[in-house]
């Protein structure tokens, strides 16, 4: 069994992981403010995940991950993210039901150029996790399942 | 020939180049290869689209009043496309996988048994 | 009710029911003045093959998919062997008809407009 | 009521995807609980285009507007210039049409795979595809932005290419999941070429915005050639169908069907560009030539190659190649002479897009006869089949009703339809016609030749007794629809044919009203 790459690689990725795991989920949180959002963010965590799987092999990611929990996870973002379309049906679907509501974000923003409020967009914050979880699992199971596929073709 | 028409003309090389790698080449990988290069000469295209000579990215954090800003429409299409494919491209190249493991070849002209 | 017509002529599905009915109708009229004699077993049910022996194994008596219109085929086999040498199953191929099409579009557009 | 009414158009896209995204979860409760969640779903999506279809056909098919996140759609500029940016979806006539088709076929298809996969394991992805195909091929033809219907075509290209490759164990489907998958991929980045040409010049992607902006300069031609044929390659018009009969053959026998509405819905979207997007900006008489003249090799080459072939499942798929030549021939003689708009241009509008809903019901019963047979046959080969009538008495009535509809025998829908087609083509020339006649000949003769060595001939070892209640009633339910159709065609043309032809052929500008205002 391969059991990963050489040190230097292994140092770096044990510095580098942590870095990317909080730089992707930065990018999902503040997907409403800055560039980015679900779909950025989710793919820089996998991004994480698919280093940490090559410099450790898929037997250092065994028991941490498995591709059961992966799947579910992504189902349930792909339904939050529905979820949060149905929510508005009332007026329209994909409605921002708590834009401007003063509620969890639903600050309203000022006019103008601003330094860019958090606690504001409605359901827009929300749908970026609900993709950002989506994408996250969903890429790292399709670079476990390929990892695992690769692996097979060796061994045979 | 102005300088701001070079996305253009790399644009369609790439397109070009793609569908000469698609009608040219054996390897089903690299059929692939000429599909992607092909998206990112129409991705390339629609970000030119929306670009304004001098302008600064689509963000009201900060922004300067009264500066030109990029079109984000063109790059939210872009984005879009770019996530369909990766989508299409993990399909195909799975693809590929299977058929090397049925055929034992991935050489566009002997994967033909479906004819006539 | 439920007939349908184009300007030029018209179709109506019930009467052509009703019709069709009609002549099968006619038809049994017409059999039943027909002789009674037919019975099972005898030397009128054996299977007549222009005189041939009648085959040991009944499989051997279907006519089977390719022997369908095997004239035909061989008839319009100048058609067949240019239209079937298209579809080679390459790729690459079809995509070039693709292409190939798409210019051809492109000029009849551009230069018929 | 109404509330639900209102919503109709996107519930048919969100909730077909909530079932995808929920069948992986649910099918860990075990097979029966994903079966009837599956069911349900497409009991719900098809409930739900029964009720958009009759809202739309009760105002005589007068397009319907649905914003996205609510509210009005236009953002006024200072210029006091009004720029629709919102997601919207809108329904006239034709997309209420379509929609009907793909909610029956893909209900048939759902309920037939409940019985056809029992023995298979894995199933719960391949609802989740099917499901997946559904939304998109609802989107395609509900939404009213340009950009949206690129996105709907490749989430059906992936969708469909993923049926078509589901089986990894068999060697033929991965070949034709990857030859499928890199045609539509191709086409599909032309449409989006195409798309983003519209967008640069006039800075919108709504169609109705779009239409009103057209001044049919060379870029917009170099558009509508990149978006005719890469939509006429997903109808699967000669000579861009060589992916076609690969498609249909090596998909499960259901997805068959529903694969067959994803190609329709493509023509949908070819009908809607050149008629609702163009309309008349552009040289309509030389366009409707390249649509006849592509419908006649369509009709010509697909049957012939049909009656050549020795695996059932391509043959069929070769007939429905053919079939779309048919409505390509009826809408394209329409387009032809829509400067002038003749009565006989009105026939072959309704008389082609008549003939969409036939196709679906046929192709769709005598792909599911076709799987049927295969099954108990065991092999696709026509050349080892034979005396299965024996045992399956009621399938081989099925295929009849089948084979005889799409032929164009009377009295069943597909006569109904063609009828129209040849009057009204014979007015315009009588060649094509006569082509259409002598094809639809060829065809019952393909048939008969399906029908003489599969079910006729002595019998043979082996052979199982007739197919299970679960499959026999979408099968039966099909022939059904089919017959009604056939006996009642006055009816149901005046009723849904008409108005989805007169959203085409006369609703432009009641489409692009609606958006923008006035017109």
């Amino acid at each position: 069994m391969n059991t990963g790459m050489s040190i230097i690689v292994r140092t770096i990725t044990r510095l580098v992981y942590a870095l990317a795991l909080v730089f992707g989920f930065y990018v999902i949180m503040h997907g409403h403010l800055t560039p980015g959002g679900g779909f950025q963010g989710g793919a820089v965590v996998a991004s994480a995940f698919a280093l940490y799987l090559v410099a450790f092999g898929a037997a250092g990611i065994k028991g941490h991950l498995s591709h059961h929990l992966l799947q579910t996870l992504e189902e349930v973002g792909a339904l939050a993210f529905l979820a949060l379309g149905f929510v508005g049906v009332g007026t329209a679907f994909f409605y921002n039901l708590l834009a401007n509501s003063g509620g969890v974000f639903g600050g309203s923003v000022p006019l103008g150029p601003n330094a860019g409020v958090f606690n504001a967009g409605g359901t827009l914050p929300l749908m970026n996790w609900a993709v950002g979880l989506k994408v996250m699992t969903g890429i790292a199971a399709v670079v476990i399942a390929m990892l695992v596929g690769a692996r097979k073709e060796e061994t045979e | 020939m102005n300088i701001g028409n070079l996305p253009f003309v790399v644009a369609a090389l790439l397109v070009v180049l793609g569908i000469y790698t698609f009608l040219f080449k054996r390897n089903l990988i690299k059929l692939v290869i000429g599909i992607s290069l092909v998206e990112t000469g129409v991705n390339l295209f629609l970000v030119t689209l929306g670009y304004r000579t001098a302008g600064i990215a689509p963000i009201y954090t900060f922004a300067p009043e009264a500066e030109r800003m990029v079109l984000p429409t063109p790059q939210a299409l872009t984005l879009t496309s770019i996530v369909i494919g990766l989508a299409t491209t993990a399909l195909l190249l799975s693809f590929a996988v299977f058929i090397h493991r049925h055929y034992g070849t991935l050489d566009v002209r002997k994967v033909k048994e479906l004819q006539g | 009710m439920g007939g349908i017509s184009s300007g030029f002529g018209a179709w109506n599905p019930i009467a052509w029911a009703l019709l069709f009915v009609g002549i099968l109708a006619a038809g049994f009229i017409v059999r039943s003045f027909g002789k009674k004699e037919y019975k099972r077993g005898t030397g009128q049910t054996k299977v007549f093959l222009s005189g041939n022996e009648e085959p040991e194994a009944s499989a051997a008596l279907h006519v089977r998919g390719r022997h369908l219109y095997w004239g035909m085929v061989e008839g319009l086999s100048g058609y067949y062997r240019r239209v079937q040498a298209l579809h080679t199953g390459v790729l690459s191929d079809y995509a070039a008809w693709f292409i190939g099409v798409l210019g051809l579009v492109f000029v009849i557009l551009v230069l018929v407009r | 009521m109404t509330a639900l009414t209102n919503h109709a158009p996107v519930l048919l896209i969100a909730i077909p995807l909530l079932g995808a995204f929920g069948v992986p979860l649910i099918g860990k409760l075990g097979r029966g609980a994903r079966n009837t969640f599956v069911g349900l779903i497409a009991l719900i999506t098809a409930a739900f285009a029964g009720l958009l279809a009759a809202t739309v056909f009760a105002r005589a098919g007068a397009p319907g507007l649905y914003v996205l996140g609510g509210g009005g759609f236009g953002v006024p500029l200072p210029s006091g210039l009004s720029v629709p940016i919102r997601i919207i979806l809108e329904a006239d006539g034709m997309s209420a049409f379509m929609a009907l088709i793909t909610a029956l076929i893909t209900l048939t298809g759902a309920f037939f795979s409940f019985s056809y996969w029992k023995d298979r394991s894995g199933g719960t992805l391949f609802y989740s595809l099917l499901l997946l195909l559904t939304a998109g091929i609802f989107g395609m033809e509900l939404t009213g932005d340009l950009f949206n219907f690129f996105v709907f075509l490749e989430i059906t290209s992936i969708a469909a290419c993923g049926l078509i490759g589901f089986r990894v164990w068999l060697k033929n489907a991965q070949e034709a999941g990857f030859k499928v998958m890199a045609l539509y991929t191709l086409s599909g980045l032309f449409v989006l070429l195409a798309v983003g040409l519209l967008y640069g010049q006039y800075g919108g992607l709504n169609i109705a915005y779009l239409a009103s902006a057209l001044t049919g300069s060379t870029i917009d031609i170099v558009a509508l050639g990149l978006l005719l044929t890469g939509l006429a390659l997903k109808a699967g018009a000669v000579p861009l169908h060589m992916w076609a009969p690969d498609a249909y053959g090596e998909a499960p026998a259901p997805m068959s069907a529903v694969l067959v509405a994803n190609s329709q819905a493509s023509l949908y979207g070819l009908f809607r560009i050149l008629f609702t997007l163009f309309g008349l900006t552009i040289s309509v008489a030389t366009l409707g030539w390249i649509l006849v003249v592509l419908a006649l090799l369509t009709i010509f080459v697909g049957v012939t190659m049909a009656l050549i072939q020795n695996d059932i499942k391509r043959l069929i798929a070769y007939s429905a190649v053919s079939q779309i030549g048919y409505m390509l021939l009826g809408v394209g003689v329409g387009l032809t002479v829509s400067v002038a708009k003749p009565d006989y241009g009105f026939v072959a509008m309704q008389g082609g897009i008549f003939h969409m809903f036939n196709d679906a019901v046929c192709v769709g019963l005598l792909f599911l006869v076709g799987g049927v047979i295969t099954r108990a046959a065991g092999t696709r080969d026509l050349n080892r089949m034979g005396g299965l009538a024996h045992s399956m008495k009621w399938t081989s009535v099925l295929f009849i009703i089948g084979a005889f509809a799409l032929a164009g025998v009377p009295p069943f829908n597909g006569f109904a339809s063609k009828f129209l087609i040849y009057e009204a083509t014979f007015r315009l020339s009588p060649i094509l016609a006569v082509v259409a006649i002598l094809s639809s000949i060829l065809l019952l003769a393909v048939f008969v030749k399906v029908f003489q060595a599969a079910f006729l001939g002595p019998r043979q070892e082996g052979i199982g007794g007739e197919v299970p209640a679960g499959m026999m009633v979408p099968m039966v339910a099909l022939a059904f629809v089919i017959v009604a159709f056939g006996l009642f065609p006055g009816f149901f043309i005046d009723k849904i044919v008409t108005p989805a032809a007169n959203a085409l052929w006369y609703g432009r500008d009641a489409y692009i009203g609606l958006v923008l205002g006035g017109g």
